[in-house]
């Protein structure tokens, strides 16, 4: 049952991956992004992260995306780029090799060490079974992120104040001077 | 039929970090090959999913909930980036239109 | 594991009061500067540089406190105590100091004056700060995350130059991609051990079974880490953004950049490396070796073809990493010993000094890069011996120092990184570091030289009067002096270096 | 009285010194009279601790006055010291001597010279560095002289500096002297790492305690001779004193014929022990370069027309002379010629000076003739120094040349035959000299063709202020044969006088066949004189045959021009050749290290396109590349 | 703790420049007479130390200590022997006469306050007795040269000037690595603790062979790049030529000798088994480099070049005299210093002076000028005879004893260096003949006579001169006990015999005084 799930979800990631870089037009790209993340909260699902996937559906295919398009169509960019011609010589060679050694040395590493991933080191995710609580997975999540990864977590507020500030800077008129009111 | 089912094999974390390493693959080509920063951010997007899935299946693996976490965060990260790119993006192509990558080469040498 | 067992875990806020001071000084910067109308000139400046000041001067309490009581880990292990943190948060803090004083008047000169940009500087020093002093590889990598996040925009901040929006965008561009690469080595690290703490990491490879077979995973993930920390320290191959950004950027932030910049990505490349990934020192010491070597090289050879100063002394810049990163080859042969040798210490006496000396280079080209940056070309520095003899002598000052001359702070940095490597028997990396940085001197030489001896030409009195404002020379005179007070003086600071170890978890 | 020898020295060093401070205020002829008053007072000082001397016995007569430490170094203690012996006060006599004499005849020669007290300066300090050299108590205070003669020579030779010729021939003086310096320094170190010390004494003491071993006593004697054949312009190195004409004739006098030139002489004289240790061949050597040399410039005066080249060949062929007696280890002898011969030479040298000043500085012995009317002293004199040196009896030169040639015919009958061929040359140049000169008919009339310049004039006798010391040369040239007769021993005045210092060197002919048989040998010595002369007088004089005078000859066996091709064709190539592989090779290696950094970084920076994409497939390969290594090499290998 | 002069040696001039430096422009003749006072000022105190220098006593006197970087081992710690002696001596005296007796045209201040940091630093290598402290002033006086050249040289002075300083600076970035190892495997090696103190290092450390060899050489690297030896000399001809009058005067006067006194002090001192194992090397180096630079100098065209060769000529002398390791020749090394500072820089003055009245260096270009102007060709000829080394003068004295002392341990070298004896005289006197001899062509006719001033400089050089090359006693006196024990640290470090020299015989003649 699984491997069913998992190959199915595993195609659509792949395609939707392959889309985002095969697509000439900036949009469809984007689509295909969708499938791709998807995908992955499918997989998440398959994994027991259930939170995750909602957040990775909402998040990301929800907002993300969304802003991406958005941009896209704000600034009229939607011109397709053709994907035929390549003007730096050498280029799509060098990816392709590049792509293909890293991929080459990722799969060893991971092949190679496939059996010293150690098990069991922390308390354990697949909790709900134990419990019964359909929602230890959030509460399992809010006790860590709230006990020791607290830090990380305020530092995310920084992040995003850093994010707006950048908006705010990057977004403004180029005449307009001074703070913004 | 659900024994068949059941005789299949079940996908190991391997399995999973394989995947996740081709989609990072693929999202690592993807900004080499693509003029379109637009573009070139999703790529981006895909690999940080990539790592996201191998997050996920390390947790699962590991049965430490920390993993679960991070992908928490670096989806905030992500979209931070996202909405600076953006921006970044829009400020570019506020002064030169349907600019891609590839015009932008006044810095070199 | 339910709620009501849940406990916090302490958190020493007085230990975090350089952090908290900045994030406050921030978020009041920020919210004050929206709400009230335009403050009167230079305030916004006054009042970042108080609020860095506060923190240096809390982080200053802080480093007696550790010298007192000892290093230790904060927030559940989420960030290291120690003096290493300490020393890096003061060459932050110093560095954001200065920047300020360099911004200021830029920002009227260039029209764009605004608490903006002083709001990322504190948030970038704060990104800084968490990198240099992070204990765990996901706060650390938050910590790369804001700090560069607030490097784009300020990158691309100028909005009447495209190309500091092109210098912008690359920098994202790239800079993503190479934080997706981190975060990737932080995963496979986090499946080989199974913890992101670096007490986690420690533990998982004493007497567990991994420690005495080789796991790529592991070695694979400490690749892509360093891959993602290389790209921010500017080591070649991955150093290409630098000159662009650096010469696309408004001069003051690249004068950020390169300071601020520096000590954190250095910082947390020694935090990795040597306090979490100790026990594959023999592994990762031999890629350092060959990056400190490349990069120091092909960043002295790469700057003597320049033109432009801000590019020059963005490859200086990449041969000063490659420098550090002899110290950081050194720092390798004793990882996680007791007796951490000088590495560690020369690379952060190194990047204090570095710091200082590169924002008061790069706030005479502000000055002399007139307004727009349009003359950060060499012969923008033509005459400015005759027309501003003391300027002129200040970037000689700066310039020698980066050249390593004796008497200045630069020779005092170098020095005390080839004492690291030589105690460690490297001898040929050192032989080559300094030959290149022969190299190196020569494009140091040449501004000198078209500062004092090249011939006046036709146009030169049409240029841009070059204008002193009081801050940037502040700034200018702060660093010289104390570029030449660390020359003559340096023992205090170099016994400072000596503490600033990192905090080691006990290797049983 | 002895302790005062350094006055002998001290007096013309002050002369040089007032000249220097006054000498523009003196001027012409003050500065002149300053000068000569200095070298006579140098000359009466030498007089008194002469006879001094001769008051004390032969063991007493030695005596070292140190002034003060020079060079101190460890093991090497040189000092400031002066050795007054027979020997060197023999030498201060003649060179204060005819110095003072020459000083004066300069007075009239130079007088008019715009440079005239500079050319007195020069001289006073000649004559102190000549006295350094003559009275040095060790190799080192002789080499001060040694060098210093050599410098004054330079300075002298060229004093008319803005004629070409006279500043070429100065420098080639020099350098052609240095060429025998060198010599002169190995042998000093030689010595100091044999012996230890530089003095005489100490080297001479231990040649003749057995304590020098033969082949450094050959070494340092051949080193010696090396810087003797420099100085006294012996074959290979005689080139430059031809060329030293073209200094003014009291110069030439001076320097190139009575002292400088005798120098080596006396350097072999005075380290005779070391030589009689060394190795038989030394001397043999010696003696052959000598009379070779004598040989060869006799063969070339022959041929010269320019009066004073005659006499400076005629110099080198006696030098030769007095070098074939030191190689037979007739010092006593080689000291007599030397003194004669500085008589006659100077003698002749002034004569010829007096002849050129009549002349209008007219050199050229074809353009003279019929001479002896218009200038009677000179001509009176000249023929006097003529006697001497063509060993006309009972004439000085006869009776030292012939002392040379018994002790030669005791080493060797060949040395004995070569050197009678040399004295019946000498005897035919000289005559020929004579009659070109002051006989003949007058030939200055028909000058006007190419020397316009001096056409029609009178040749006039010189001013007195010149003819004395003609005259005094001329006496000392009949009588100074008195010195040294060899009818019987008592007669060997100078013999004895300077036996303390050539006994051990001077070899023992009494009882060989020659010492017999001298009468049949002096016979056959003035016969040959007079043969040379009557030949000449056929041919120059009478006309009876042709002169022969072979283009060969007049260029001097082409060996000068030889030289002077090499150093200016392949040899200058070479120096400009070196020249060029320093600014081309080694330099060339330096900037190409610059270029290579330039050129490759051009060829690097290209990979900065500027396209963000290639900088992450940059990036890429650098992650693959540390993969590789982490996963590969260090993970599976 | 008395006064402490050595370190005032250093100071004043520095504080000197600082004056210049912040000194108005408005008034140059206050800056010029600062300058000159402060020179001056230090020339005493040279001389002071001459005087009050404790003859017999070989080893470090006026030595002061002081702790300076603790953490490394660092200190100020200067003091002096009869090595460096003259050397500080030379500098003292050499630069009051160049700032008096040169004109930099333009920017008098800036020229003058250079001039006088670069006197302190000259001072401070020749003073200081710590290997950082050392390279601290070895390397800071680049700085002030390079910017004398670049800023107040000739046409090609930048080319110049930056040749000069990166050749160097290559020379230094080996010997700092050097000097580094010295001290780390020092303290391994006998010291037990890491300090860079010469003395201490040079007493108690021993290094292994190899270890010995390889550290020499970082160190000879640099010094011999600063001598300049064969084939490291290429910077030294360009740097001479393009730099101003008083740069050539203290760079070859001074600055070389930089290379040389290191060689002694550093070679020899501190690895005195590698440096007599490297003998040959630097024997036949400096001898080919006496040959050839000789060679080299007879070619050149101009006169500032042809000096600039004849010094590669002569400092191969002294390495020479260097590396025989006899009392004899090292006491001649350190006084050729002196002597080749004193006629090299007398040199570079008249070429100067030649050139402020032709504006031209070409020696094809002069001719005659003894004819118009005597005196000046007078000065120059004693300078330039004893440059040749004729007895009597300075040159010779030092020389002689390089060659005296070098054929008792290096015979054949020393037969060979004997021979560029000639070629000095012929590349001098051949020069001398094109410039001054013959008649004057119409741009030399009105060449100007030697002016008082000028004279007044020159006197103190012709004196120099004539004093030591008829009376060096004083000299050597106070240089041989030093060399004596610096040949003594290498026997009893190395167990070389300094070859033994017969008693001198008692002589027959002249037993009585």
């Amino acid at each position: 049952m699984d491997l069913v799930v998992f190959v199915c979800a595993a195609a659509m990631v792949l395609v939707g991956a392959v889309g985002v870089i095969v697509r000439n037009h900036p949009v469809h790209a984007a689509l295909s992004l969708v499938l791709t993340l998807f995908g992955v909260a499918v997989l998440f699902i398959l994994q027991e992260a259930e939170f995750l996937a909602a957040v990775q559906v909402i998040v990301y295919s929800g907002a993300i995306v969304v802003l991406f398009l958005f941009v896209i169509m704000l600034l009229g960019v939607d011109k397709a780029e053709n994907l035929q011609i390549e003007p730096i010589p050498v280029q799509r060679p060098l990816a392709v090799v590049v792509g293909g050694g890293l991929l080459a040395m990722l799969v060893t590493a991971i092949v190679q060490a496939r059996d010293s991933v150690p098990t069991g080191v922390g308390a354990g995710i697949d909790l709900a079974t134990q419990t019964g609580d359909s929602d230890s997975n959030i509460k399992q999540i809010a006790t860590d992120l709230f006990g020791d990864r607290v830090f990380a977590f305020e530092l995310l507020s920084v992040l995003l104040i850093v994010a707006v500030i950048g908006t705010v800077v990057l977004s403004r008129k180029p005449d307009k001077v001074g703070g913004p009111q | 039929m659900t024994a068949l089912l059941a005789a299949l094999p079940v996908p190991t974390t391997t399995w999973y970090l394989v995947l996740a390493a081709l989609l990072f693959t693929i999202g690592a080509v993807g900004v080499m090959v693509r003029r379109n920063p637009l573009v070139m951010f999703m790529c981006i997007e895909l690999m940080l999913n990539a790592v996201n899935l191998s997050f996920v299946s390390l947790a699962k693996q590991l049965g430490d909930i920390g993993g679960q976490t991070t992908v928490l965060f670096v989806m905030v990260v992500a979209a931070a980036e996202v909405v600076v790119g953006l921006g970044i993006v829009v400020a570019v192509m506020r002064r030169r239109p349907n600019a891609t990558a590839d015009d932008l080469v006044e810095l070199k040498g | 594991m339910s709620p009501d067992t849940f406990t916090p875990p302490a958190v020493g806020w007085f230990a975090l009061s350089p952090l908290l001071v900045l994030l406050g000084g921030g978020l009041l910067l920020m919210v004050l500067g929206a709400l009230l109308p335009r403050w009167p000139r230079g305030l916004y400046a006054a009042f970042t540089a108080t609020t860095a000041g506060t923190a240096l001067v809390m982080s200053f309490v802080l480093w007696d406190d550790i010298t007192d009581k000892g290093a230790s880990t904060l927030v559940g292990g989420a960030i290291a105590f120690d003096g290493f943190a300490m020393f890096a948060t003061i060459a932050i803090c110093a560095s954001v100091i200065l920047a300020t004083l360099v911004t200021d008047d830029y920002l009227r000169r260039e029209e764009m004056d605004g608490p903006e940009v002083y709001v990322l500087y504190l948030m970038t020093a704060i990104g800084g700060i968490v990198m240099a002093s992070a204990h765990d590889l996901i706060v650390l990598f938050l910590g790369l995350e804001v700090l560069s996040l607030a490097m784009y925009v300020l990158a691309a901040s100028h909005r009447r130059r495209i190309s500091s929006q092109e210098s912008g965008l690359k920098y994202f561009v790239l800079g993503g991609f190479s934080s997706a690469f981190f975060l990737y080595g932080v995963a496979l690290l986090y499946g080989g051990t199974g913890s992101t703490n670096f007490d986690g990491i420690i533990a998982a490879f004493n007497g567990s079974v991994l420690t005495d077979r080789r796991d790529a995973l592991v070695l694979a993930g400490v690749a892509l880490m360093i891959v993602g920390l290389s790209f921010k320290i500017a080591a070649v191959p991955f150093q290409f953004w630098t000159p662009d950004v650096y010469q696309g950027a408004p001069t003051p932030v690249t004068a950020f950049l390169a300071s601020v910049g520096k000590v954190a990505a250095f910082g947390a490349l020694l935090r990795v490396l040597v306090t979490a990934l100790p026990m594959w020192r023999d592994d990762w010491r031999p890629a350092i070796w060959v990056l400190a070597v490349l990069t120091v090289v092909i960043g002295s050879t790469l700057a003597v073809v320049q033109t432009n100063v801000k590019r020059m002394l963005a490859y200086s810049s990449i041969s000063h990493a490659g420098f550090i990163l002899v110290a950081v080859e050194a720092a390798g042969h004793t990882a996680g010993e007791t007796d951490p040798g000088l590495g560690v210490s020369s690379a952060l006496l190194y990047l204090l000094l570095y710091s200082v000396l590169v924002i008061g280079t790069f706030a005479v080209v502000t000055l002399v890069g007139r307004t727009g940056d349009s003359d950060t070309g060499l012969d923008g520095m033509r005459g400015l011996g005759r027309s501003h003899p003391a300027l002129a002598l200040g970037m000689t000052v700066l310039l020698l120092a980066q050249a390593g001359v004796p008497l200045t702070s630069g020779f005092i940095a170098k020095f005390g990184v080839l004492q690291a490597a030589i105690e460690e028997r490297s001898y040929a990396i050192a032989i080559i570091a300094m030959v290149a940085s022969v190299i190196a001197a020569f494009l140091y030489l040449r501004i000198m030289i078209s500062m004092w001896v090249a011939e006046p030409e036709a146009g030169d009195d049409a240029r841009e009067q070059i204008r002193v404002p009081f801050s940037t020379g502040l700034a200018v005179a702060l660093s010289v002096g104390f570029t030449l007070l660390v020359g003559f003086f340096p023992d205090w600071l170099v016994e400072a270096s000596k503490h600033a170890t990192a905090v080691v978890t006990s290797t049983p | 009285m002895l302790d005062l020898v350094w006055l002998i020295p001290a007096l013309p060093l002050l002369g040089f010194l007032l000249i220097l401070v006054f000498g523009r205020r003196l001027g012409d002829p003050k500065a002149g009279y300053l000068a000569t008053a200095m070298v006579g007072g140098a000359f009466a000082v030498t007089v008194a601790v002469f006879f001094d001397m001769l008051s004390k016995t032969a063991e007493e007569r030695a005596h070292v006055a140190t002034l003060f430490q020079w060079v101190p170094v460890g093991s090497l203690q040189v000092d400031l010291a002066f050795l007054a012996d027979p020997l060197s006060i023999t030498m201060c006599l003649f060179v204060t001597g005819i110095g003072a004499l020459i000083h004066l005849y300069a007075v009239g020669y130079m007088h008019g010279d715009p440079r005239f007290s500079k050319f007195f300066l020069y001289l006073n300090l000649f004559v102190f560095s000549m006295l350094m050299l003559v009275l040095g108590e060790n190799l080192l205070v002789t080499f001060l002289g040694w060098e210093g003669v050599g410098t004054c020579s330079y300075f002298l030779i060229s004093f008319w500096h803005e004629r070409e010729s006279a500043a070429t021939a100065g420098k080639k003086a020099f350098v052609t002297n240095r060429v025998g310096d060198w010599g002169v320094m190995i042998a000093m170190f030689l010595a100091f790492q044999a012996v230890g010390t530089l003095s005489y004494g100490g080297i001479n003491a231990a040649a003749e305690s057995g304590a020098l071993s033969q082949t450094t006593a050959t070494a340092i004697a051949m080193m010696l001779f090396v810087g003797a054949c420099g100085k006294s312009a012996q074959l290979p190195l005689y080139i430059w004193l031809p060329d030293a004409m073209e200094g003014p004739t009291p110069v030439s006098a001076l320097i190139h014929a009575a002292t400088m030139v005798t120098a080596g002489v006396f350097l072999m004289t005075r380290v005779n022990p070391v030589l009689a240790v060394a190795a038989e061949w030394a001397p043999t050597l010696i003696a052959i370069v000598g009379v070779t040399t004598a040989l060869f410039a006799a063969t070339i005066a022959v041929a010269q027309t320019d009066i004073k080249k005659v006499l400076a060949y005629s110099t080198v062929s006696q030098l030769g002379f007095m070098f074939l007696a030191v190689g037979s280890g007739a010092y006593v002898a080689a000291i007599f010629h030397m003194i004669t011969h500085a008589f006659f030479k100077a003698l002749l040298f002034l004569g010829s000076g007096s002849v050129i000043h009549g002349m209008h500085h007219e050199q050229d012995m074809r353009r003279m003739g019929a001479l002896r009317k218009l200038m009677p002293v000179t001509a009176i004199t000249f023929i006097i120094g003529w006697l001497a040196i063509a060993g006309v009896p009972p004439f000085s030169g006869f009776w030292s040349k012939d002392e040379i040639l018994l002790y030669a015919f005791d080493k060797s009958p060949i040395l004995y035959v070569v050197g009678l061929v040399t004295a019946l040359l000498t005897a035919y140049y000289m005559t020929r000299q004579v009659i070109m000169v002051f006989y003949g008919k007058a030939r200055w009339h028909d000058a006007h063709d190419e020397h316009g310049a001096h056409g029609d004039f009178e040749p006039h006798e010189s001013p007195k202020i010149m003819l004395l010391p003609l005259v005094v040369l001329a006496g000392l040239s009949i009588v100074g044969g008195a010195m040294q007769l060899p009818f019987s021993d008592r007669l060997h005045f100078l013999g004895h006088w300077l036996e303390p210092v050539v006994e051990f060197g001077e070899a023992d002919i009494y009882g060989g066949w020659g010492y017999q048989n001298k009468y049949l040998l002096l016979g056959v010595a003035a016969v040959i004189a007079l043969l040379g002369i009557a030949a000449s007088v056929a041919v120059y004089g009478k006309h009876k045959a042709k002169p022969v005078e072979p283009a060969i000859l007049e260029n001097a066996w082409y060996y000068d021009r030889g030289i002077s091709n090499f150093m200016g064709g392949p040899g200058r190539r070479g120096f400009t050749a070196v020249a060029w592989f320093d600014a081309h090779v080694v330099d060339g290696a330096v900037n190409g290290v610059g270029r290579l950094v330039r050129g490759s970084a051009g060829v690097v920076r290209k990979a900065q396109s500027g396209y963000v994409r290639q900088y992450a497939s940059a990036i890429g390969v650098g992650v693959v590349l540390l993969l590789v290594w982490f996963v590969v090499i260090r993970g599976i290998l | 703790m008395s006064f402490p002069i050595l370190t005032s040696l250093v100071l004043v001039p520095a504080v000197g420049a600082l004056a210049v430096a912040v000194a108005s422009n408005r008034r140059p003749e206050w800056i010029k007479l600062i300058a000159v006072l402060v020179s001056v000022f230090t020339g005493a105190l040279a001389i002071w130390t001459v005087a009050s220098f404790e003859t017999a006593d070989p080893g470090f006197q006026f030595v002061s200590k002081h702790p300076w970087i603790q953490q490394w081992g660092i200190s100020w710690h200067v003091g002096v022997d009869g090595i460096s002696l003259f050397m500080v001596l030379l500098t003292a005296i050499l630069f009051p006469l160049v700032i008096l007796g040169t004109d930099p045209h333009h920017d008098h201040k800036r020229y003058l306050a250079w001039l006088l940091l670069l006197e302190a630093g000259m001072m401070g290598s020749f003073l200081s007795l710590d290997l950082f402290l050392f390279f601290v002033f070895f390397e800071i006086v680049l700085v002030p040269m390079y910017f004398l050249i670049g800023g107040w040289g000739y046409d090609d002075r930048v080319y110049a000037a930056t040749k000069f300083f990166l050749y160097t600076m290559v020379g230094s970035a080996f010997m700092l690595v050097g000097i580094i190892a010295t001290a780390v495997l020092a303290s391994s090696n006998g010291v037990g603790y890491v300090t860079f103190d010469l003395v201490e290092i040079a007493e108690k450390a021993t290094f292994a062979a190899s270890t010995g060899r390889w550290l020499f050489f970082a160190f000879a690297l640099a010094f011999a790049v600063k001598v300049p030896l064969f084939p490291l000399h290429t910077w030294l001809p360009d740097a001479h030529t393009q730099a101003p009058t008083g740069g050539s005067v203290i760079l070859a006067g001074v600055m070389l000798k930089l290379g040389t006194y290191g060689l002694l002090r550093f070679g020899l001192y501190l690895f005195p088994e590698a440096a007599r194992w490297s003998r040959p090397l630097f024997l036949t180096l400096a001898v080919i480099g006496i040959i050839y630079g000789a060679i080299a100098a007879t070619m050149q065209k101009d006169l500032k070049r042809l000096v600039a060769y004849s010094s590669v000529a002569h400092l191969g002398f002294i390495v020479l005299g260097t590396f025989a390791l006899t009392t004899q020749a090292i006491t001649g090394s350190v006084m050729q210093m002196v002597n080749h500072g004193v006629s090299t820089g007398a040199l570079f003055l008249l070429v100067g002076m030649i050139y402020e009245r032709r504006h031209t260096r070409q020696i094809a270009e002069l001719g005659g000028i003894q004819k118009v102007a005597p005196i000046f060709a007078a000065a120059f000829m004693v300078v330039m005879l004893s440059s040749i080394g004729v007895p009597g003068l300075n040159g010779f004295v030092g020389e002689y004893l390089i060659l005296i002392g070098s054929f008792l341990t290096a015979r054949w070298w020393t037969v060979v260096a004997a021979a560029g004896v000639i070629l000095a005289a012929l590349y001098l006197l051949w020069a001398y003949q094109r410039v001054f001899h013959g008649e004057p062509d119409e741009h030399n006719r009105t060449f100007p006579e030697l002016r008082l001033k000028e004279a007044a400089i020159l006197l103190p050089f012709i004196g120099i001169i004539v004093f030591t090359g008829v009376y060096p006693k004083p000299m050597l006196d106070r240089i041989e006990p030093s060399v004596k024990a610096l040949i003594a640290h290498v026997s009893d470090k190395t167990g070389y015999e300094e070859p033994a020299i017969p008693e001198a015989p008692q002589t027959n003649e002249g037993a009585q005084p």
